[in-house]
C-alpha cells in the first residue's frame, strides 16, 4: 500500500513540475500543476499515516538511479513516515492557497517557474525523511535547498529578496558542507549506506563522536533556524512567496529536526549526557531570542519567522532532554523528551502554516506588510480574521487549541526530569522551566500584538482602508489548518499514541499511552483533559452571553468611542506595534539595544514653533554584527590572499599539481 | 507600624449628614421610579468640568475624602462616562467644553442623570454673557437637579445627590 | 527532633538571605540599617536554636552578645551615619536591580552545588543550612561590590560578616568564645572606624 | 457523584463569594482611611445595577469586543473550576492542573487585552500593552513556584499538592514553602492588578494597568468583566490559601469534615483579604518601569524556593 502511495506523490510531483513548464503559462497550467501537486501531498500523508498505523517499514535500493553517487536506497520507518505525513499535510493546504493567490502569475514565466518549483521543493522534502543512503539523503536535502532558494527569489518586487536569497544560499551550503564532512566521518571509510553507518558508529573515538556531532548540529540547526545559525530564517521567510514560507517554516525547518533526531538517536551510538546538556541549553537560547525579536518585530511575517526561531528552540528543548535523560538511564522521560519534541513539531506545522496563509492573505488584501499599516481588517477580511485567530490562540499556547497541549506537555516534560534526577541538574532544569515559561508569556504578547494591532482598531493606512476578504480558494486551504488545530488540541492522544510508537522504533520505549481522551502520561502525577475544558469554556462563555442579552432593561446605543471628549477620533492616536512592545523593549533594553533618534522640525520663523518630531526607534543586530561580520571580513582575507597565487606564471601553476598532490599523499598517510 | 498606631488613635472620622432640610437643591424635572430605584445605593458618578473656576472642584474633592465619605451611601467616582449613572457638572459650559459636555453625555449609558453643581452652572454666575461661555448647563444637557452656592459645602453636594436620587427628602421642585 | 532542628535552622539562615536581599531591592538607607538589624536578630536566634538543640550552652552568650551588638550598638551607629547625611537614595547602583536580583539567585544557586560535597561530609543536622550561609556569604560580597553609597557598602560588609558567623554556627556550631569576643571586637572597631571615615569617603565618592 | 456535585458547589461557592470578597477589602480599607465605607455587600449592588443598565458600543468595535467578556467570564469560572476550596479531594483533577489554570488565565487576559485593542481608543492599547507585559513578566515566576510545589508534592495536580501537605505537614516548616508561598504572594498581587502593582481605585488614565482596558465597557460588559476580575482574585487568594496553608480542609466526604472545610476556607480567606487591605494601605504604587523589579524579587524567591526544596527533598 504505502509503495504505490509513494510511487503515486513522486508521480504527481514529476507530472505538476512538467505540466507547468509545457503548458503554455494560464490558469489551465495552474490548476493542473498545483492540482497534482495536491495528489502528491494527499499521497505523501496517505503514505506517512499508513506506515504510521501499521508500523510497517520497508526499504527499495536501485544502483542505477544516482549510479555515481552510489545509487538510491530509500527506507521508510515511523519516523520517516511521521515528518513525511507532515509534509503532506502543510503541503495540502498550501497548494490549494496558491491555487488562489498566484494567480495574478498567470501568463508569465515567473508563474511556470514557480508552479514547477513548488512541485519539485515539496517531492525535495518528501524524498529528504527517507533517503536510506548518504547520496540519496545529501540529493534530496539540495534539491530541497536550491529549489527553495529560487523560490525565495523568484519575486523581483520583494525588496531586500537577493539579500535574503545570498544569506541563505550560503548558510545551506555551508550546513551542506558541514553534513557531507559529519556523514564521512560517521561512515569511516565504511559503505556510506546509513544501516551499515549505523552498525559502524559504536567504533567511533569520542573525540571522533564529538565532531560529528558538533558538525550534524551546524548543519541541521542551520537549517532548523537554532541561534546562532538562525539569521537566514527571518530574512528569506518573508521574501518568499506566502504558501512557499508557510511550507518552509511548517515542513522545511522541520526536517532539520529530522535531522538531528535520526543522526543523534538512530544513526549514533548513545552520547554523553552533556551533549542533552548543551543542546537543551541551546534550543532556551533560541526560544528565547525567537520570541523577544518577534515581539518586537513590526514586519508581519518576519514576526511569524522569529516565532517559527522560537517554536524550533522549544522542539529542541525535547531531544536535549532526551539526550540528558537517558545518559542518566532514564528511558521513560528520554522517550516522552522526543513525543514531546515530534508532538510540538507536529502542532507547530499546523499552526504556522495556516498563520503564514492568513499573512499572506492578509499582505495580499492590504498590500502592506508592515503592522504599522494595517488595522481594522477585522471588518474587511471577516473570514480571515476568524482563521487568523485561531492560529493566533494556538500560538500563544492557551487552551483548547493545540499549542497550548504541546506547551503543557514540555512543562510536564521537566518538572518530570527534575522530579526523577540528580541534583546535577538542579540548576539547569528549573532554569529551562522558567525559560520556557518566559518565552510562553511573550508568545502570547506577540500573538495579542500581531492580532489586535493588524485586525482591529480602525485602518490606519488606505491600503488597509480597501482591503479586500481573500479569494474563496485560500479562505478553504485556510481552513484545514485551522481545524487540524481545534482536533489537536481537543484530542492530543489521537496523535500522541501513534508517536509512542515512533520513539520505540528508536529503541526508547515509553510504554503504552491510553487513548481516552484525557492526557495521562507515565511519571506525570498530573492529567489534562483539553475536551472537558473546551465544553466547561463553551458553556461558562455561553451562559455569560445570556445574561449580557437578557440582563439589561435599557436599550444599547452606539456611539463613538469614548476619547475624553476629544472632537474626533483618528486612527494616529491608535497604540502603534511598536509602542505596544515598549514595555518589554525597556526591561530587555540589555537584549535589543534600542537606538533612538530624535529630529525636530521647527519653523523658520522661531525655534518654538515646532512642526513636526520623528521619532526613530530600531534595535541592533548585534548577533549578526558579532557573529557573522568577522567571519565575512576573514573570508575576504582568505580569497584575496588566495588571489596572490594568480601571478599568471605557468610553471607555478604547474608546480601547484605535484604540491597538492603530494599534501594529500601526506594527509592520507597521516589520517590513517 | 507608626501608620497603623495611628490609624488606630485617629479612628473613623466621617461625620453624619447634617438633617436640617437641603435648601440649595432644586429638583428639575421628575426622575423615573425604576432608574431611581436601580441606583438607590449604587450609583457611579463622572464629574464633568465644564469650565469652572474649580471652586466647586475643591468642593467635590471631599466626596470622597473621611469626612464626607461618599461611599458610604454606595456612591463612587469613575474613571470613564461609560461606567457613569450619574453626571457632575460644573461651571459655566465654556465654548471649547461645549461639544466634549455634549459627547460625554451621549457616552453615558441609560439611564442617567445629570446634576449640575454651583451657581455658574444653573446661571453662569459671574461669568455670564462672557464671549467664551456657551451658557449655563441645561442649554447642552437636560439636568435633573441644581445644587446652588458658590460653591455649595459638600454636604450640600451630597443631600443633592441624595434628593436626585429620591434617598432623602427635600429640595424646591423648579 | 533532627528534623525540626535542621528545619528551624533552615528558616532562619534563608530569612537572614532573604533580608540580604532586601538590599537589592530597597534604595533607602535606612532600609538597608534595619534589614542589617533583623538580619542579626535571625543570626541570634539560630545561635539559641542551636544552643539548645544542640546543647552547646555557651551559643547562649554568643546570641545575647550578636543580639546587643549587631541587633542595636551597630545598627545605631549606622543609622547616626546616615542622620548626618539624610535623604541620600541608592539609586543607581552599578548593576541595576533586576540584574541584582537575578544575579543573587544565580549566586544562590551556585552556592548551593559549590556546597553539595560540603554537606555531604558534614554530618551535623544543621548542614542542610550551609548552602544558604554560603550564598549569603556570596550575595553580600556581591552588595559590597555593586552599591555606591559606602553606608550600603558597610552594610554589605557586616553581613558578610555575619554570613561567616552562620557557616559558623551551622558547620561547627560556633567558634570558641575568645574567637567570638575577638570577632565582635573588630566588627565595633572597624564599624566606629567607618563611622569616622565615611563623611570624607563620600565626600570624595560624590566630588 | 458527590465528587461531581461537590466540585460544582466549590465553584459556584467561589463565584458568589468573590464579590463579597472584593467588597470586604474595600471596606476594611476605607475603615483604615478613617472613613465608614461601603459594606461588604456594595458590590453586589454595583452588580445588579451595572447588569441591569443599559449599553453604549463605540462604532469602531468588532465581534471580538462582544467576545470579549464572555471568553474572560469563561476563562475565570475554568480556572476556578479547578481550584480546591472545601475538599482535598476534588474532581477538579481530572480537567487539569496548576499549568493549565496558569494558561486559562493567560487566556482571560488575551481577550481582555483584545477587547482593550479593539475599539481603537489610546488608553485601551495602551492598558493591553502593559497588561500583557506584567503578564508575560510573570510567567516564569508562577512557574517555579509551581515547580517546587511539584518537586516537595510529586506532582503538578492542586489535589494532590494539597494532599501530601495534610498528610506530612513537617514539609511546610523550612524555607522552601515560605519563599514558594512569598512569591506566589507577589506574583498573585500582579496578576490581579492589586498595589504596588496597579491600582484598583485609580481614576488616573496614564497610571492604569487593567482600567484601561475596560475604559470603552459599559453595562452588563463591564459587569461581567468587573465580576470577573472579582472571581479571578478570589480563585487566587484560594489558591495560596489552600496551597500553602491546607489545614481544615476536608480529605472525607463526610458533611462534618466539609463544615469544618467551609470554615477553615472562610477564615483563610479573611485573614489573606485583611492582609492585603494592610498592604494597600501601607505601600503606594510603584512606577510601571518599577515593576519588574519586584516580579524579578519574586523571582529570584521561587528560585531560591525550587533549589532549597532540591536540596531537602
Amino acid at each position: 500500500m504505502s509503495e504505490t502511495a509513494l510511487a503515486i506523490a513522486l508521480a504527481a510531483f514529476a507530472a505538476g513540475s512538467v505540466s507547468a513548464m509545457a503548458w503554455p503559462s494560464g490558469p489551465g497550467a495552474r490548476r493542473v500543476s498545483l492540482a497534482s501537486a495536491f495528489v502528491g501531498c494527499v499521497a505523501a500523508l496517505a503514505l506517512g499515516i499508513d506506515v504510521l498505523q501499521s508500523g510497517i517499514s520497508w526499504t527499495w535500493r536501485s544502483g542505477a538511479l544516482l549510479q555515481p553517487l552510489g545509487g538510491v536506497s530509500l527506507r521508510v520507518d515511523p519516523l520517516a513516515a511521521f515528518f513525511v505525513s507532515i509534509v503532506g499535510l502543510t503541503g495540502a493546504p498550501a497548494s490549494i492557497y496558491a491555487l488562489g493567490y498566484l494567480r495574478e502569475l498567470d501568463g508569465g514565466v515567473r508563474g511556470r517557474a514557480v508552479h514547477a518549483l513548488f512541485n519539485v521543493f515539496l517531492a525535495g522534502m518528501c524524498l529528504v525523511p527517507l533517503a536510506d543512503n548518504v547520496a540519496t539523503f545529501l540529493f534530496a536535502w539540495e534539491v530541497m535547498a536550491l529549489s527553495s532558494y529560487l523560490l525565495v527569489v523568484s519575486d523581483p518586487k520583494q525588496e531586500g529578496a537577493p539579500a535574503a536569497g545570498l544569506w541563505y544560499l550560503v548558510m545551506t551550503h555551508a550546513g551542506f558542507l558541514a553534513l557531507l564532512a559529519g556523514f564521512v566521518i560517521l561512515a569511516q571509510d565504511g559503505p556510506l549506506e546509513f544501516p551499515a553507518m549505523r552498525a559502524a558508529a559504536g567504533a567511533l573515538t569520542p573525540a571522533a563522536q564529538g565532531i560529528v556531532v558538533l558538525l550534524m548540529l551546524a548543519a541541521f540547526g542551520s537549517k532548523a533556524g537554532l541561534v546562532p545559525v538562525h539569521v537566514w530564517l527571518p530574512r528569506a521567510h518573508p521574501a518568499a512567496p506566502s504558501h512557499v514560507s508557510a511550507l518552509m517554516s511548517a515542513a522545511m525547518v522541520k526536517l532539520g529536526v529530522y535531522g538531528t533526531i535520526r543522526v543523534l538517536f538512530d544513526l549514533m551510538p548513545p552520547l554523553s549526557p552533556w551533549w542533552g546538556g548543551a543542546l537543551l541549553a541551546c534550543g532556551v537560547v533560541t526560544a528565547l531570542t525567537g520570541v523577544l525579536y518577534s515581539v518586537a518585530e513590526v514586519h508581519l511575517k518576519r514576526v511569524l519567522a522569529y516565532s517559527t526561531v522560537e517554536n524550533i528552540g522549544l522542539i529542541f528543548v525535547g531531544p536535549g532532554f532526551a539526550l540528558l535523560m537517558r545518559g542518566y538511564g532514564n528511558v521513560v522521560l528520554a522517550a516522552m523528551g522526543l513525543v514531546v519534541a515530534l508532538f510540538h513539531t507536529l502542532n507547530h506545522a499546523v499552526f504556522k502554516s495556516l498563520l503564514f496563509l492568513a499573512a499572506g492573505a492578509v499582505v495580499h488584501g492590504a498590500r502592506t506588510s508592515s503592522l504599522e499599516a494595517m488595522g481594522g481588517l477585522i471588518k474587511r477580511m471577516p473570514h480571515t480574521a476568524v482563521l487568523c485567530l485561531v492560529g493566533v490562540l494556538a500560538l500563544a499556547a492557551v487552551p483548547p487549541l493545540n499549542g497550548f497541549t504541546s506547551e503543557w506537555l514540555t512543562f510536564q516534560l521537566l518538572v518530570a526530569g527534575a522530579r526523577y534526577t540528580a541534583p546535577a541538574l538542579a540548576i539547569m532544569l528549573p532554569l529551562a522551566l522558567a525559560a520556557v515559561a518566559l518565552v510562553a508569556g511573550l508568545a502570547a504578547v506577540s500573538a495579542v500584538r500581531l492580532f489586535g494591532i493588524a485586525f482591529l482598531a480602525l485602518p490606519r493606512t488606505d491600503g488597509a482602508r480597501d482591503a479586500h476578504e481573500a479569494p474563496a480558494t485560500m479562505r478553504a486551504a485556510m481552513l484545514l489548518p485551522a481545524l487540524a488545530c481545534l482536533i489537536l488540541g481537543l484530542v492530543p492522544t489521537l496523535a500522541l499514541t501513534q508517536l509512542t510508537a515512533v520513539v520505540t522504533e528508536l529503541g526508547l520505549p515509553m510504554g503504552q499511552l491510553d487513548t481516552g481522551l484525557a492526557l495521562v502520561l507515565p511519571l506525570v502525577g498530573s492529567q489534562l483533559w483539553p475536551v472537558a475544558i473546551a465544553a466547561l469554556l463553551a458553556g461558562a462563555g455561553l451562559v455569560a452571553a445570556a445574561v449580557s442579552r437578557t440582563s439589561r432593561g435599557y436599550p444599547v446605543r452606539i456611539d463613538t468611542a469614548w476619547n475624553c471628549g476629544r472632537i474626533a477620533q483618528s486612527p494616529r492616536s491608535e497604540y502603534t506595534a511598536a509602542a505596544f512592545a515598549e514595555p518589554l523593549k525597556r526591561v530587555f533594553t540589555g537584549f535589543y539595544q534600542p537606538t533612538h533618534e530624535v529630529t525636530v522640525d521647527v519653523h523658520p520663523v522661531s525655534p518654538y514653533f515646532v512642526r513636526g518630531i520623528t521619532l526613530r526607534s530600531d534595535f541592533a543586530p548585534w548577533m549578526e554584527q558579532t557573529l557573522y561580520v568577522p567571519l565575512v571580513r576573514a573570508a575576504r582575507w582568505i580569497s584575496n590572499q588566495t588571489g596572490r597565487l594568480h601571478t599568471g606564471s605557468i610553471h607555478l601553476y604547474l608546480a601547484l599539481l605535484p604540491a597538492a598532490l603530494l599534501a594529500l599523499l601526506l594527509i592520507a598517510r597521516w589520517i590513517r | 507600624m507608626k501608620l497603623f498606631t495611628k490609624i488606630i488613635r485617629t479612628g473613623v472620622v466621617t461625620e453624619p449628614l447634617p438633617d436640617r432640610a437641603a435648601s440649595a437643591i432644586t429638583l428639575a424635572r421628575e426622575i423615573d421610579r425604576r432608574a431611581q430605584s436601580l441606583f438607590g445605593r449604587a450609583l457611579a458618578i463622572r464629574q464633568v468640568d465644564a469650565g469652572s473656576c474649580n471652586g466647586c472642584e475643591l468642593e467635590i474633592a471631599g466626596l470622597p475624602g473621611p469626612v464626607y465619605d461618599m461611599e458610604r451611601f454606595g456612591l463612587h467616582f469613575v474613571a470613564s462616562p461609560r461606567h457613569a449613572d450619574m453626571l457632575l457638572v460644573t461651571g459655566p459650559v465654556t465654548r471649547n467644553m461645549a461639544v466634549p459636555l455634549r459627547k460625554t453625555y451621549e457616552a453615558t449609558p441609560d439611564p442617567k442623570l445629570v446634576v449640575a453643581v454651583g451657581d455658574c452652572a444653573r446661571t453662569c454666575g459671574v461669568f455670564a454673557g462672557s464671549y467664551a461661555v456657551v451658557g449655563p448647563v441645561d442649554r447642552i444637557v437636560p439636568v435633573d437637579a441644581y445644587i446652588d452656592g458658590c460653591p455649595p459645602e459638600p454636604a450640600e453636594i451630597l443631600q443633592g445627590i441624595l434628593a436626585a436620587l429620591g434617598r432623602i427628602e427635600g429640595g424646591r421642585r423648579g | 527532633m533532627d528534623a525540626t532542628f535542621s528545619r528551624l535552622t533552615m528558616t532562619g539562615a534563608s530569612a537572614m538571605l532573604l533580608l540580604a536581599l532586601v538590599v537589592m531591592w530597597r534604595h533607602h538607607v535606612p532600609a538597608y540599617v534595619t534589614a542589617f538589624r533583623m538580619q542579626s536578630v535571625a543570626l541570634a536566634f539560630v545561635g539559641a536554636v542551636v544552643a539548645w538543640l544542640g546543647d552547646v550552652p555557651e551559643l547562649f552568650l554568643v546570641a545575647a552578645l550578636i543580639l546587643g551588638l549587631k541587633g542595636w550598638i551597630v545598627p545605631r551607629i549606622l543609622a547616626g551615619m546616615e542622620a548626618r547625611r539624610p535623604g541620600e537614595r541608592e539609586l543607581h547602583p552599578l548593576v541595576n536591580t533586576e540584574m541584582s536580583l537575578l544575579i543573587s539567585g544565580g549566586l544562590a544557586v551556585a552556592a548551593y552545588e559549590i556546597s553539595r560535597p560540603l554537606a555531604a561530609v558534614v554530618s551535623l543536622p544543621t548542614r542542610g543550612g550551609l548552602p544558604i550561609a554560603l550564598a549569603l556569604i556570596l550575595v553580600s560580597l556581591f552588595i559590597v561590590v555593586s552599591r555606591r553609597r559606602v553606608i550600603a557598602q558597610i552594610v554589605g560588609f557586616l553581613m558578610l560578616e555575619n554570613g561567616i558567623a552562620l557557616l559558623a554556627l551551622l558547620g561547627a556550631y560556633g567558634v570558641p568564645l575568645v574567637v567570638e569576643l575577638g570577632v565582635f571586637l573588630d566588627v565595633l572597631l572597624g564599624v566606629l572606624v567607618m563611622q569616622a571615615l565615611v563623611p570624607g569617603i563620600e565626600e570624595i565618592s560624590a566630588g | 457523584m458527590t465528587v461531581i456535585v461537590l466540585a460544582v458547589t466549590q465553584c459556584l461557592f467561589l463565584m458568589i463569594a468573590a464579590p463579597a470578597l472584593v467588597g470586604y477589602v474595600r471596606w476594611l480599607k476605607a475603615r483604615l482611611q478613617g472613613r465608614r465605607g461601603a459594606g461588604m455587600f456594595q458590590p453586589y449592588r454595583d452588580l445588579r445595577k451595572t447588569l441591569a443598565k443599559g449599553m453604549v458600543i463605540a462604532d469602531t468595535a468588532s465581534w471580538i469586543f462582544h467576545m470579549a467578556p464572555c471568553v474572560v467570564v469563561a476563562s475565570t469560572v475554568a480556572a476556578a473550576a479547578l481550584v480546591p476550596v472545601i475538599s482535598a479531594n476534588q474532581a477538579g483533577d481530572q480537567l487539569g492542573d496548576l499549568f493549565a489554570l496558569m494558561a486559562l488565565l493567560i487566556l482571560g487576559t488575551i481577550f481582555l487585552a483584545l477587547g482593550g485593542l479593539d475599539p481603537g481608543t489610546a488608553f485601551g492599547g495602551m492598558g493591553s500593552s502593559r497588561e500583557m507585559t506584567v503578564a508575560a513578566l510573570t510567567e516564569p515566576t508562577l512557574a517555579i513556584a509551581i515547580l517546587s510545589l511539584a518537586l516537595t508534592a510529586g506532582s503538578t495536580s492542586l489535589g494532590t499538592i494539597t494532599n501530601t501537605l495534610l498528610t506530612t505537614p513537617s514539609n511546610a516548616i523550612g524555607p522552601g514553602h515560605a519563599l514558594a508561598f512569598a512569591a506566589f504572594l507577589i506574583a498573585m498581587l500582579a496578576e490581579t492588578g492589586r498595589l504596588p502593582v496597579d491600582n484598583p481605585a485609580t481614576h488616573l488614565e496614564l497610571t492604569m494597568i487593567h482600567e484601561a482596558m475596560i475604559l470603552e465597557y459599559s453595562g452588563p460588559y463591564l459587569a461581567l468583566l468587573e465580576w470577573a476580575a472579582a472571581l479571578k482574585l478570589t480563585l487566587l487568594l484560594t489558591l495560596a490559601a489552600n496551597l500553602f496553608v491546607p489545614w481544615g480542609m476536608a480529605t472525607s466526604d463526610g458533611a462534618g469534615a466539609l463544615a469544618v472545610g467551609l470554615a477553615a476556607v472562610l477564615a483563610k480567606i479573611a485573614v489573606l483579604a485583611t492582609l492585603l487591605a494592610v498592604l494597600e494601605t501601607r505601600v503606594a504604587k510603584l512606577r510601571l518601569f518599577r515593576v519588574p523589579e519586584l516580579l524579578a524579587m519574586s523571582f529570584t524567591l521561587a528560585l531560591l524556593a525550587a533549589t532549597s526544596s532540591f536540596f531537602t527533598r
